[in-house]
Parts: structure tokens; C-alpha cells; sequence
């Protein structure tokens, strides 16, 4: 299988290198937006994908991270003056540490009362830093301080820059989705998200386990949360702790295929692009349209492709440059 | 009355079953035995439509069961009392009763299986009220067993029916199986207990691995050296 | 003092029986499916567009149109679990929480593309009166729909209790594998489940239009109380979804009254999630998963 | 949507022709998406609203003003220093939610030439869409009363209109028009709209003579008001100023009818100026006060407005929806003064220009002069009341249609 696996790398690595190169040939400022916010969101899909694909925690709770990092990283900043970029890390600590108090709790559940009370805590911290106003700005929300040009305060002029951080991201999330998956502690994870009785009685420890990935999913999502709130310069609760973050983190890695590495980039890439660009056409004057045409497209993949498409590129691309019977192992090991 | 003819199962890729070949004739008892694992109830849950057949067909009464979900092969006059005292545990004993009878034939003589139960188990009679769930296990036996009888089936099929009682229950049980059988209804019956089994039925086949190694009537097989050692303690 | 405790604890009881009707509806649901389904609020939706239809064009009281609104929506569910839920049910969770969320981003936003998203009202004789005994009152609206939300609870339980239908439910509910061995066809049983639990959701969506105005977004509203209702009362659990979502109104209209009108959710949220820790199955869950 | 069948009139608007005004100026957008240049006959002017999510109906009301708006100007003859070219909408809908807003802003102004945007009713969502036009150096016009848009490095936002703290006086000076000490309970939603205006409210109540005895933030979108109506009965508040939007606003007052509360109600802007208010509470919007930034009758030019806007649309143009028209033909007069379709020309020109007259004026006081912070120097909002189903203007003086009744 070294074969397999070099022109893999070949295929990854000339990947990479478009990638690199990608704002020198789109110079649009609205379609590096769309790849600005497919890079980003396939990150924040690669977060929850680690715990909700691995482990197969359905957690709808992952926007108390989001959130939690980007008001830290932006009271660090309007307070302190302190760096976003030293703010993201920061951002990412408080959302570990508010991780485990969380996490003893939901970790409790299971099932259905597990993703509910996910759904309940994040609604909690949201209502909190609605309620306390004086905390951090109230439901008034605050704008990020425009500095034109400002690297070091994480804001640029050119689209490029955030590209390119939203793509650095993306990166840090696969290695460390790909170190996982091949470690000891990916394999446990399987083991647990398939029964988890049978994973504690063969021997795995599954409340370390579920910790130490819920630690690392929640530090990975509040970084999307600091880059997000510099990004569109603007944050208030129900934009820091907004549903639409927890259900769209799911939501890609289910469409793309949950608990693979790829599986949350291709699920983003389909649902992003086509949102976008539904909106650009549909949108603006027949309301509902656009949405209509996405959900319908939602329910078509979910009864279509219930495992995610993943699985149907890989088929095709086995199809065109390997023997069937590779594609069928493939498909075996992505399903 | 009941022929499975070279069937094979599985589960996902794991093959279960392979070219089985059972008989039931009409008031027949009939045992199954085996070892855990040999494909007992693998064997019953391919009979009852709960798994679908890669190869071979079943037929019951003369009517081929392929492609029939199970509720429509119960239908047809099988009962199939599954392993582990499977009671709809938040249903009084009652209710599991009439669930039992829940199929339009059994229904109109709902009052008159009942009364047959509850002289078979007339502890169920006195327990009509008692959340199914919160019985021994013994009693839960005798529930899902009694369920089986009020469906009025033309073969009642036996999952490991002594499973997990104590002796005394277990000779009980079996005391009442026999009665069963005697008043004209056909029986397969899956068991471990094979000396206790052989008592009880009129010929047996004999699993492992997944396929059918043996088959004879109950004295044949209680001689048959094989046997004896395998699962006789002999 | 003490007139506004009572004036709270009415208020919070009248509001409490119509979360009852939603949840009730999801944990029939998912009782009998094991399915959770999200669009339950837009089906609200639904039943409150249905009564307003009935009532502008067709002149029908809300409370009337009922009878339109829940065998409409019955006949709906019958389809959604025939058509949809069906082909995810042995996907596990996660498909089946998505398929009903797209469902519901799609059932709001056709409400969009047909209605608009416009505040439609309508106003009854009894829209705005109040029965006034002594300093506290009793809105009639709210009462009529709190007396018929219970009195549609109880039918409920006697027909899970007595007929054989019910029982054939609560038999595939409990194990849906024997229940199969008795003759029992879940196919059936499924659908009348689904579509009694858009039935209840429909009356709801009936019994709020006196009051409540109805618009494509009104869903979202009512289905995150029902959720804490069901999971606090048992998931699958009838009775307990009943008497959580009672539970949960007084408790929101307590800590609206005392913590603050930004609180009450807090209040509920904080009481949902402290059950849970003593009582992982919910309220009615006994040690069973 | 109410259509008329009578074409006589020289502001009606085909509502077709509007439609496909719209779809060809979509068509353009998305095939040309490169090559749009300065075309000499169209001025591409973008609008933001939220036609879909929770604020999808007043969203619809904004873009209705604004093809109104744009028909008017293209029926008089368009930019007449730029040759007569003909104003083009470019439409976009930021679905009620803050990252589309982020996304659509962007896609706006890199995708079509455009000349000025404006938008997006929600405060909190024209806040993000003036950071992203701020960047993009592209002048935006609101009528979002947030204090938060004059504040920081903004230099291409503009706001014609009262701001969140001048709403708060105003109410607060008809409560003494009403009583001479009253007891006001203030209950607001807790979003950026609430908090900004029940800021203003408690800050200026003591130095204006009026008590505040409940000041209370709750959960926007409830299920039940009746609650709150509690709590507001427990304050012996003999006055409510509720800050809400439409859906809780509707509950609010129905709920204090039920309690049978005797109280004054100044329900603000908000949902309260709506005509889907009026609609849906029926009788018990009568004699209700609320305080706006526009009304449909304060002078000449916005009777004429309304009359126009009442015949395509049923009902009559609201408060941000009239806005709009006056903002619309303030750029229009800025691309006439400026002769060209550049933003930055346009940006220059409303710094400079003083409008006193016309649509552009349309404005309590009727005087616009932009200050450095993109404020207008003369703006302050209007006092409204619901009369027998219409909504008049009764305070200050000077732009009062009607006298304000006493009940």
C-alpha cells in the first residue's frame, strides 16, 4: 500500500501549494470571503469533529467555546490592549478550563440528554453575558476598533492575510485530527464511540478519554472564535454563542462524513459554497428561497448519503485511478 | 408443517448460519441444541424473519416466508418466545397478555387464552396487575412464554427457556412446556440443558459452528457417543 | 406579596400546559421512534397558520378549526414518518436529529415563501378578557387552551392505557423487537405515533392563536422549553413530560418574578441541568438508560 | 400586499416593472460581476435588509421603501449631472443574522461598482456593515439609532436621524405631558435596541421630573408576557414604556388588558410604530404614545411619500421605511452634487451638503447637515400616537399633525 500512500502525499502536498498560491489568482474580494469562511468553518467542523465524530459525543454546545474564546481574546484586547494574537491563545485556555466543569456534567449523560444539556449550557453562558451587563458590553454588543493596517492587532487591509491565518488553522486542526487518529487515543475513541460499555469493560478509561478530547476540541474551537470576532469585526452575545455555530460545526462533518479526517472540509465546502452562492442568486427580495432550496438539499444528502459524501469522492476517485476492489476497503474503512 | 432449506444468515459480513435444513411436522417437538455461539438463535431469528436469508428458503404451512417482515410470519402461526425473558417490562402482566393477542384471529378469542394461561401459570393470574419488569425471573419467563400462547400459534418456538432459572424453576418451566405440547401445539425448542431437552422433545438436530452436524430422534441422539461427550458430560 | 406568588403561579401553569402539548409530542416521539424531532415547533407553526386560515377565511374559531388542525397534522405525520423518518431509522442519532432540523429550516422558511413574515392575529370575544376572582386573574384564552391541553393529555393516556392500539405503542416503545414477534407492525404503530405527537403539536398551534401571533419563525419560540421539558420529565416519558412542563412554566414565571425578566430561562436552565446531576434519566427515570 | 388597480397616478410604480428592474439588475450583477464599470447610465446603489430570519417582516417594509425610492427618483429623471443615468438597486438579504451581514456587505461592494449602501434596520447588524464599508471606504447611510455608530474612527457613516439617547428624552418629556409625576416601569428587551434606548431612559428620567419605579431587561421572543405584566403591577407603575419588537410588544399589551392594569403605555419605536402593530391588538393600539425618528405625516413632502407608498403597498410607509426614501434621495442629491458615481466623490459630497428641502429633507425639524461623526446636527425624533387606527404625529409642536389625547 506505499504506493497508495505516496500519491496520496503527492495529491496532499500539490493541494497545499494551490492552496498557498490561491490569492494570486482570485483577487475577488467576495470569493475569497466564500474561502475564508469554507477555511474556517471546516475547522471549526475538524474541532467538533474530534469529539463528535471519534468519540460520537453529538454535542450542539460547541458555540459556549466559540464564544467563550472570542470574548476573551476581544476583552483582552479593548480592556488591555492586548494582542489578539496572544488573546486567541488565552481564548482557548479559558475554553479548556471552562471545559471541565462542563464536561463533568454533560459527560454524566447520554444520548439525546447529553446533546440537550450541551444545547443548555451554551444557552446558559449566553444568557449570562446578556444579564451581566456590565461584564463585557451587554446585549449592545461592541465593534472591534478599526486600525487599518495592523498585523500585529490581527487586522489587515488585504483579504490575503486572514486567508492565510483561517488557513493555518485549518492546518493546525488536521495534524492534530491526524495525530489522533493514529495514536493509541484515536483508537480508544473508535472503541468508545461505538458502545461505550463494551470500551470500559475492555479496559478504556472513557471519562479520561471523553476529557482529554473535549480539552483539545474546545481549545481548537475557541481560536475559530477569536479569528471569527476579528474577522467581522463585530461581537455581541448571540453572535458569540449563536446556535447556528453549534449546529453548522455538526452539520458539515455529518455531510462530509463524521469521524473522518477530510470529512468536515468537504462537508463545508458543499454547504458553504452553496449557501453562498444560493444566497447571491436567490436572495434579496423572495424571501426564503435560498433556505428552502439548502434544506432540501440538506434532507436530499442525509437520506442519499447518510454516511457523508466523503465516502462518495473517494469511490469516485478510486473509480478513476484505482481497481474497484481498493475503493471497497476504502469505503469500508471511511464508513 | 415448517421446512428451512439450506439457509444461510449473517450479520453485516459475519456469517451466522450456513446451509441449515430443519423439519417441523404438524404437533411435532422438536429440540435444537448446541453450544453458545453454534447458531441456535441465529437459527429461530432467520425462521421468525428477524434476519434476512443470504441463501435457502423457509416455508411454513406451505407458504414461503421470503421477503416477510416478522410481524407478518407471526401472522402465519409462529410464535417465537426470543432469549432472555424478553417482557415489555413497563407493561402490566396483563397487558403483555393481550399485546400477545393482539393480531385479529387471536383477538376474538382473547377471554379464552387468557383463562388457558392462567391455568397453565396461575401464578400470572394473581399477578394480572404487577408491572412485568419488577418480576423474578422465573415469572417473566412464564409472561413471555404465556405471551407466546395467547397468539394461539400453530408452532410455539422456544429460545433457551430455562435460562438463568434456578433448577426447581427450570423443571417447572419445563413441566409446563410439556403440557404445552401435549394439548397439540407444535414446539421448537432451542436449548443448552441437552439431557434435559432430549427429555422433552421427539427429535432434535444438533449445531456447531453454524451448520447442522446432526440430527436423529431423542433416543438416538441420547446414545450417539458424540453427543454423550460433547454435551452430556458423559 | 402573596397575590403576586399566586398571580405567578397561574400565569406560570396556564403557559406551562401548552409547553406540555410540544413536549408531549416530542417525547411521544421519540418514546416510540427513538427519534428527536426538531421540527416539532414549526409544526405549531403549522396548526397556528391553520387556525388562522380557518378563522380569516373561513370565519371558524380557533378553538373550532381543532378539529381541522389535528387531523390535518395527524395525516401530515403519518406521511413525514412514511416518507422521511422511516428511511433514518436505523442510522443512528445523528442523521436523524439533521434530517429534522433541515426539516424544520425548511417548513419555516416555504411559511416564508407562502405567508410572508408578517404578524398575523386574530382577535376573538375572548382574546382579551380575564376572569378576575378577588385581586389575581385568570386570562380565558390561556385558560381555555390550559384546559384543553389537559384534558387532550388525558385522552392521550387513556388511549395508551386501554385500547390495544395504545398498548401496541407502549409494547414497541419498550422493545420494538418483540413487539414485532407479536403480530405487531411498527410501520403502523410508528406512523399513528408520529402523527398523534404533530396532532397534539397542531393543537397547540390551535389553542395559542386566540393569544399568541403566529409567523413562519413562531416555532423556536416554544421548542427549546419543550426539549428541557421532555429530557427533565424523561425522555419517551408521557406523564413525565406533562408535569415537567408544569413544572418548568411555574419555575419560569417564579424566576422571571424574582431573579429577573432576563432570568427566567436562567432559572430553568440552572434547575434543568442541577436534576440532571442528581437524576442522570430525568425525573421519571428510575436507572434505566 | 395590497396592489392597486388605478394607474393614473405619476408616482405609481408597476410593481413588474419593478420586478424586473430588480431581476435584471441581478442578472447584472452575477454575469458581470468584473466588468461593471462606471456605466454612463446606471448608478448602482446598494441596500442591506433582512428579508429572511426573525426580522423578515419590517426587513420586506425596508425594501419596498427602497424600490419606491429608487422608482421616484429614476421617474424624475435620474441623476441629471450624470446625464440623467438612472439609479439600479442592488438588493441583498442578510437573513437577521450577523455573519451573512458580514459576508453580504462584502459581496456588495467588491462585486458591483456601487456608488453608497444602505441598511440594515437591526442596529447590530448596520453596526457590522458600516465596519466592513468603513474599510472598504463605501458611504453608508441608516436610520440604526445606536450612539455606537457616531462613536470610534467612523468617517463614511451617516445617520441622518435621532439617536437611541434623543429617543429617550422625547419619551420621557410626554410623560409630563401626560402626568406631572409619573411612575414609569421601563421594560426592554435585552438586545443591543433595548439596552441602548433604556440607557437613555434612566440616565435622563431624574433631571426631566420622572420616576423610574421598574427597570427591567427581559428575554426577547417570550412565550408568555404575562409575567412581566406581573411584575409590572407589583411596581405600581402607572406608566410602561415597553422597548420591543413587534411579536413581544403584541403580548405585552394584550396581556395588560387581561390584567386589567390601568396604565399609560409609550411603546417607543421599535415594533410599536409599525402598522402590523395597529393590526394586530386592533382597538387596544388606541391612544397609545410612542416616539419615532420619521412619521408618515409630518410635512408635505411625507404625506406625498405615504400616498404613494399606501397605493403599491396597502398600508402606510413606516418609520424606517420612510427613512429610507429620505436617505435614498440625500444620496441622489450627493451623486448630483458630486457628477460622479466615484463613492469617494459621494462620501465628500454628503459631508458638505446641508439638505433643507425636498425628499431629502424629510426629517422631524426637515434639516439634515451631516457633522464630522456622520450625525445629523439637526436631528431629534418625533412623538407619535395611534388615532382612530392611524398613527400621528403629536409632539413637539412644530411637527405635531394631530393633538396628543389624553386618556
Amino acid at each position: 500500500m506505499s504506493g497508495k500512500f505516496s500519491r496520496k502525499t503527492l495529491w496532499l502536498s500539490v493541494l497545499f501549494a494551490l492552496m498557498l498560491l490561491l490569492p494570486q489568482f482570485v483577487t475577488s474580494r467576495f470569493y475569497m470571503d466564500i474561502v475564508i469562511r469554507v477555511l474556517l468553518f471546516s475547522f471549526i467542523g475538524v474541532a467538533w469533529n474530534l469529539m463528535g465524530g471519534y468519540a460520537k459525543q453529538l454535542s450542539l454546545g460547541h458555540a459556549a467555546y466559540f464564544g467563550l474564546g472570542a470574548y476573551t481574546s476581544t476583552m483582552l484586547q479593548i480592556n488591555y490592549g492586548i494582542s489578539p494574537w496572544i488573546g486567541m491563545i488565552a481564548g482557548g485556555g479559558v475554553a479548556m478550563l471552562a471545559s471541565l466543569p462542563i464536561g463533568a456534567l454533560c459527560f454524566r449523560l447520554r444520548g439525546p440528554y447529553f446533546t440537550i444539556s450541551t444545547i443548555a449550557m451554551a444557552q446558559v453562558l449566553m444568557l449570562l453575558f446578556l444579564k451581566f451587563r456590565d461584564f463585557a458590553w451587554g446585549a449592545e454588543g461592541t465593534t472591534i476598533p478599526n486600525l487599518g493596517d495592523a498585523p500585529w492587532m490581527m487586522q489587515f487591509e488585504e483579504k490575503a492575510a486572514y486567508f492565510y491565518i483561517a488557513l493555518a488553522l485549518l492546518v493546525v486542526g488536521l495534524v492534530v485530527t491526524w495525530a489522533v487518529e493514529r495514536s493509541w487515543m484515536g483508537y480508544y475513541l473508535v472503541a468508545l464511540g461505538e458502545d461505550e460499555d463494551a470500551a470500559q469493560a475492555i479496559g478504556v478509561n472513557v471519562p479520561k478519554m471523553k476529557r482529554h478530547i473535549y480539552l483539545i476540541s474546545t481549545f481548537l474551537t475557541a481560536l475559530a472564535g477569536t479569528f471569527y470576532i476579528q474577522y467581522i469585526y463585530f461581537i455581541d452575545p448571540p453572535t458569540a454563542f449563536s446556535f447556528n455555530i453549534s449546529v453548522e460545526a455538526a452539520l458539515v462533518s455529518i455531510v462530509g462524513g463524521i469521524g473522518t479526517l477530510w470529512g468536515p472540509v468537504v462537508g463545508t465546502v458543499l454547504l458553504e459554497v452553496t449557501s453562498t452562492l444560493l444566497q447571491s442568486w436567490l436572495g434579496g427580495g423572495h424571501g426564503g428561497v435560498q433556505l428552502t432550496v439548502y434544506s432540501l438539499i440538506l434532507m436530499a444528502v442525509i437520506l442519499w448519503r447518510p454516511a457523508g459524501l466523503l465516502g462518495l469522492i473517494t469511490d469516485v476517485y478510486h473509480r478513476i485511478f484505482g481497481n474497484k476492489q481498493q475503493s471497497e476497503q476504502e469505503a469500508a474503512l471511511d464508513g | 408443517m415448517l421446512s428451512v432449506t439450506n439457509v444461510s444468515a449473517s450479520y453485516g459480513r459475519v456469517p451466522a448460519i450456513s446451509d441449515i435444513c430443519i423439519e417441523v411436522g404438524e404437533g411435532e417437538a422438536v429440540g435444537l441444541l448446541g453450544a453458545n455461539g453454534a447458531g441456535k438463535s441465529s437459527t429461530l431469528r432467520a425462521i421468525s424473519g428477524l434476519i434476512k436469508l443470504t441463501a435457502g428458503s423457509v416455508t411454513f404451512g406451505g407458504i414461503n416466508t421470503k421477503g416477510m417482515p416478522p410481524y407478518k410470519i407471526t401472522e402465519l402461526g409462529i410464535a417465537h418466545v426470543p432469549e432472555g425473558r424478553q417482557v415489555f417490562p413497563e407493561l402490566t402482566v396483563r397487558e403483555n397478555l393481550e399485546i400477545g393477542a393482539y393480531l385479529p384471529g387471536p383477538k376474538a378469542q382473547r377471554q379464552r387464552s387468557l383463562d388457558r394461561v392462567f391455568t397453565i401459570f396461575p401464578v400470572l393470574a394473581k399477578r394480572q396487575k404487577q408491572l412485568a419488569g419488577t418480576m423474578s425471573g422465573g415469572e417473566q419467563q412464564m409472561v413471555a412464554v404465556g405471551r407466546g400462547l395467547m397468539l394461539m400459534p400453530r408452532l410455539l418456538i422456544l429460545d433457551e427457556p430455562s435460562l438463568g432459572l434456578s433448577p426447581v424453576m427450570a423443571d417447572l418451566t419445563f413441566e409446563k412446556i410439556h403440557e404445552i405440547h401435549t394439548s397439540g401445539t407444535a414446539i421448537l425448542l432451542v436449548e443448552q440443558n441437552v439431557s434435559r431437552a432430549l427429555t422433552l422433545v421427539d427429535r432434535a438436530y444438533v449445531l456447531e459452528g453454524g451448520r447442522v452436524i446432526m440430527n436423529g430422534s431423542s433416543i438416538e441422539l441420547a446414545n450417539n457417543k458424540q453427543v454423550q461427550a460433547s454435551y452430556l458430560g458423559i | 406579596m402573596l397575590v403576586t406568588v399566586a398571580q405567578a403561579l397561574i400565569n406560570g401553569l396556564l403557559i406551562g400546559g401548552i409547553y406540555a402539548l410540544v413536549s408531549i409530542g416530542v417525547t411521544l416521539i421519540f418514546g416510540v421512534v427513538k427519534v428527536v424531532n426538531f421540527a416539532q415547533g414549526e409544526i405549531v407553526m403549522a396548526g397556528m397558520y391553520t387556525s388562522y386560515f380557518c378563522a380569516t377565511l373561513l370565519g371558524i374559531d380557533p378553538l373550532v378549526s381543532l378539529l381541522i388542525s389535528m387531523p390535518a397534522l395527524f395525516i401530515v405525520g403519518v406521511c413525514l414518518q412514511h416518507f422521511l423518518i422511516r428511511r433514518v431509522l436505523k442510522l443512528g442519532d445523528m442523521p436523524q436529529i439533521f434530517l429534522t432540523f433541515a426539516l424544520s429550516l425548511l417548513l419555516t422558511n416555504v411559511a416564508l415563501l407562502l405567508f410572508k413574515a408578517d404578524y398575523r392575529t386574530i382577535q376573538t370575544s375572548y382574546s382579551d378578557t380575564a376572569i378576575h376572582i378577588g385581586p389575581v386573574y385568570i386570562a380565558v384564552a390561556k385558560l381555555i387552551a390550559f384546559g384543553v391541553a389537559m384534558l387532550l393529555s388525558a385522552l392521550l393516556w387513556v388511549f395508551l392505557r386501554t385500547t390495544d392500539l395504545g398498548k401496541a405503542m407502549r409494547a414497541s416503545a419498550q422493545n420494538p423487537e418483540v413487539s414485532m414477534l407479536m403480530g405487531i407492525n411498527p410501520d403502523l404503530v410508528f406512523a399513528v405515533a408520529v402523527g398523534l405527537a404533530l396532532a397534539l403539536a397542531g393543537a397547540a398551534g390551535s389553542l395559542l392563536m386566540p393569544f399568541y401571533p403566529a409567523y413562519p419563525m413562531v416555532g423556536q419560540v416554544f421548542i427549546l422549553m419543550a426539549f428541557v421539558a421532555v429530557v427533565l420529565g424523561t425522555l419517551g416519558n408521557v406523564t413525565g413530560a406533562l408535569i415537567a412542563s408544569l413544572m418548568m412554566g411555574v419555575a419560569e414565571s417564579l424566576g422571571i418574578q424574582f431573579v429577573g425578566a432576563d432570568s427566567g430561562l436562567i432559572v430553568v436552565f440552572v434547575m434543568f441541568l442541577v436534576t440532571l446531576i442528581i437524576r442522570p434519566n430525568g425525573l421519571f427515570g428510575g436507572k434505566r438508560r | 400586499m395590497g396592489l392597486s388597480k388605478n394607474n393614473t397616478d405619476k408616482l405609481k410604480v408597476g410593481r413588474r416593472q419593478v420586478l424586473s428592474t430588480t431581476a435584471a439588475a441581478g442578472v447584472i450583477s452575477l454575469f458581470n460581476i468584473k466588468h461593471a464599470a462606471f456605466a454612463a447610465d446606471v448608478v448602482n446603489i446598494g441596500a442591506l435588509y433582512p428579508t429572511t430570519g426573525s426580522l423578515a417582516q419590517t426587513g420586506q417594509g425596508c425594501v419596498n421603501a427602497t424600490k419606491l425610492a429608487i422608482q421616484m427618483i429614476n421617474d424624475a429623471g435620474g441623476i441629471k449631472s450624470l446625464g440623467g443615468a438612472k439609479l439600479n438597486l442592488i438588493l441583498s438579504d442578510n437573513q437577521s443574522d450577523t455573519t451573512v451581514t458580514r459576508t453580504e456587505t462584502d459581496r456588495l461592494i467588491s462585486n458591483n461598482k456601487l456608488s453608497a449602501i444602505h441598511g440594515c434596520y437591526a442596529s447590530a447588524l448596520t453596526l457590522i456593515a458600516s465596519e466592513v464599508a468603513e474599510r472598504a471606504r463605501m458611504p453608508l447611510l441608516t436610520g440604526s439609532s445606536s450612539d455606537q455608530l457616531n462613536a470610534g474612527t467612523r468617517h463614511y457613516t451617516f445617520t441622518p436621524f435621532a439617536r437611541a439617547s434623543q429617543f429617550a428624552e422625547a419619551q420621557l418629556k410626554m410623560a409630563r405631558l401626560v402626568s406631572d409625576k409619573p411612575k414609569v416601569a421601563v421594560v426592554f428587551e435585552n438586545t443591543a435596541f433595548g439596552t441602548a434606548t433604556s440607557n437613555g431612559l434612566r440616565e435622563k428620567a431624574p433631571g426631566l421630573g420622572v420616576e423610574i419605579v421598574l427597570f427591567e431587561p427581559y428575554s426577547a421572543g417570550f412565550a408568555d408576557a404575562s409575567p412581566l405584566i406581573n411584575k409590572i403591577k407589583a411596581s405600581g407603575a402607572d406608566m410602561v414604556f415597553p422597548v420591543s419588537y413587534l411579536n413581544d410588544l403584541i403580548l405585552i399589551i394584550r396581556s395588560i388588558k387581561q390584567a386589567g392594569l390601568k396604565v399609560v403605555i409609550n411603546g417607543g419605536s421599535g415594533g410599536f410604530v409599525l402598522p402590523d402593530f395597529q393590526k394586530s391588538v386592533g382597538d387596544l393600539a388606541e391612544g397609545l404614545l410612542g416616539v419615532a425618528h420619521w412619521n408618515h405625516d409630518m410635512s408635505p413632502a411625507t404625506l406625498e411619500v405615504n400616498a404613494a407608498y399606501k397605493k403599491q403597498y396597502g398600508d402606510f410607509i413606516f418609520e424606517y421605511s420612510g427613512g429610507i426614501v429620505a436617505q435614498t434621495f440625500m444620496i441622489a442629491a450627493a451623486l448630483e452634487k458630486a457628477g460622479s458615481a466615484d463613492p469617494k466623490k459621494v462620501h465628500e459630497a454628503l459631508t458638505q451638503l446641508e439638505f433643507t428641502e425636498g425628499y431629502a429633507a424629510m426629517c422631524p425639524g426637515g434639516r439634515v447637515k451631516f457633522g464630522p461623526d456622520g450625525k445629523n446636527l439637526y436631528a431629534y425624533p418625533v412623538g407619535v400616537q395611534w388615532q382612530k387606527g392611524d398613527l400621528v404625529s403629536v409632539f413637539p409642536e412644530k411637527d405635531a399633525h394631530a393633538s396628543l389625547i389624553k386618556s
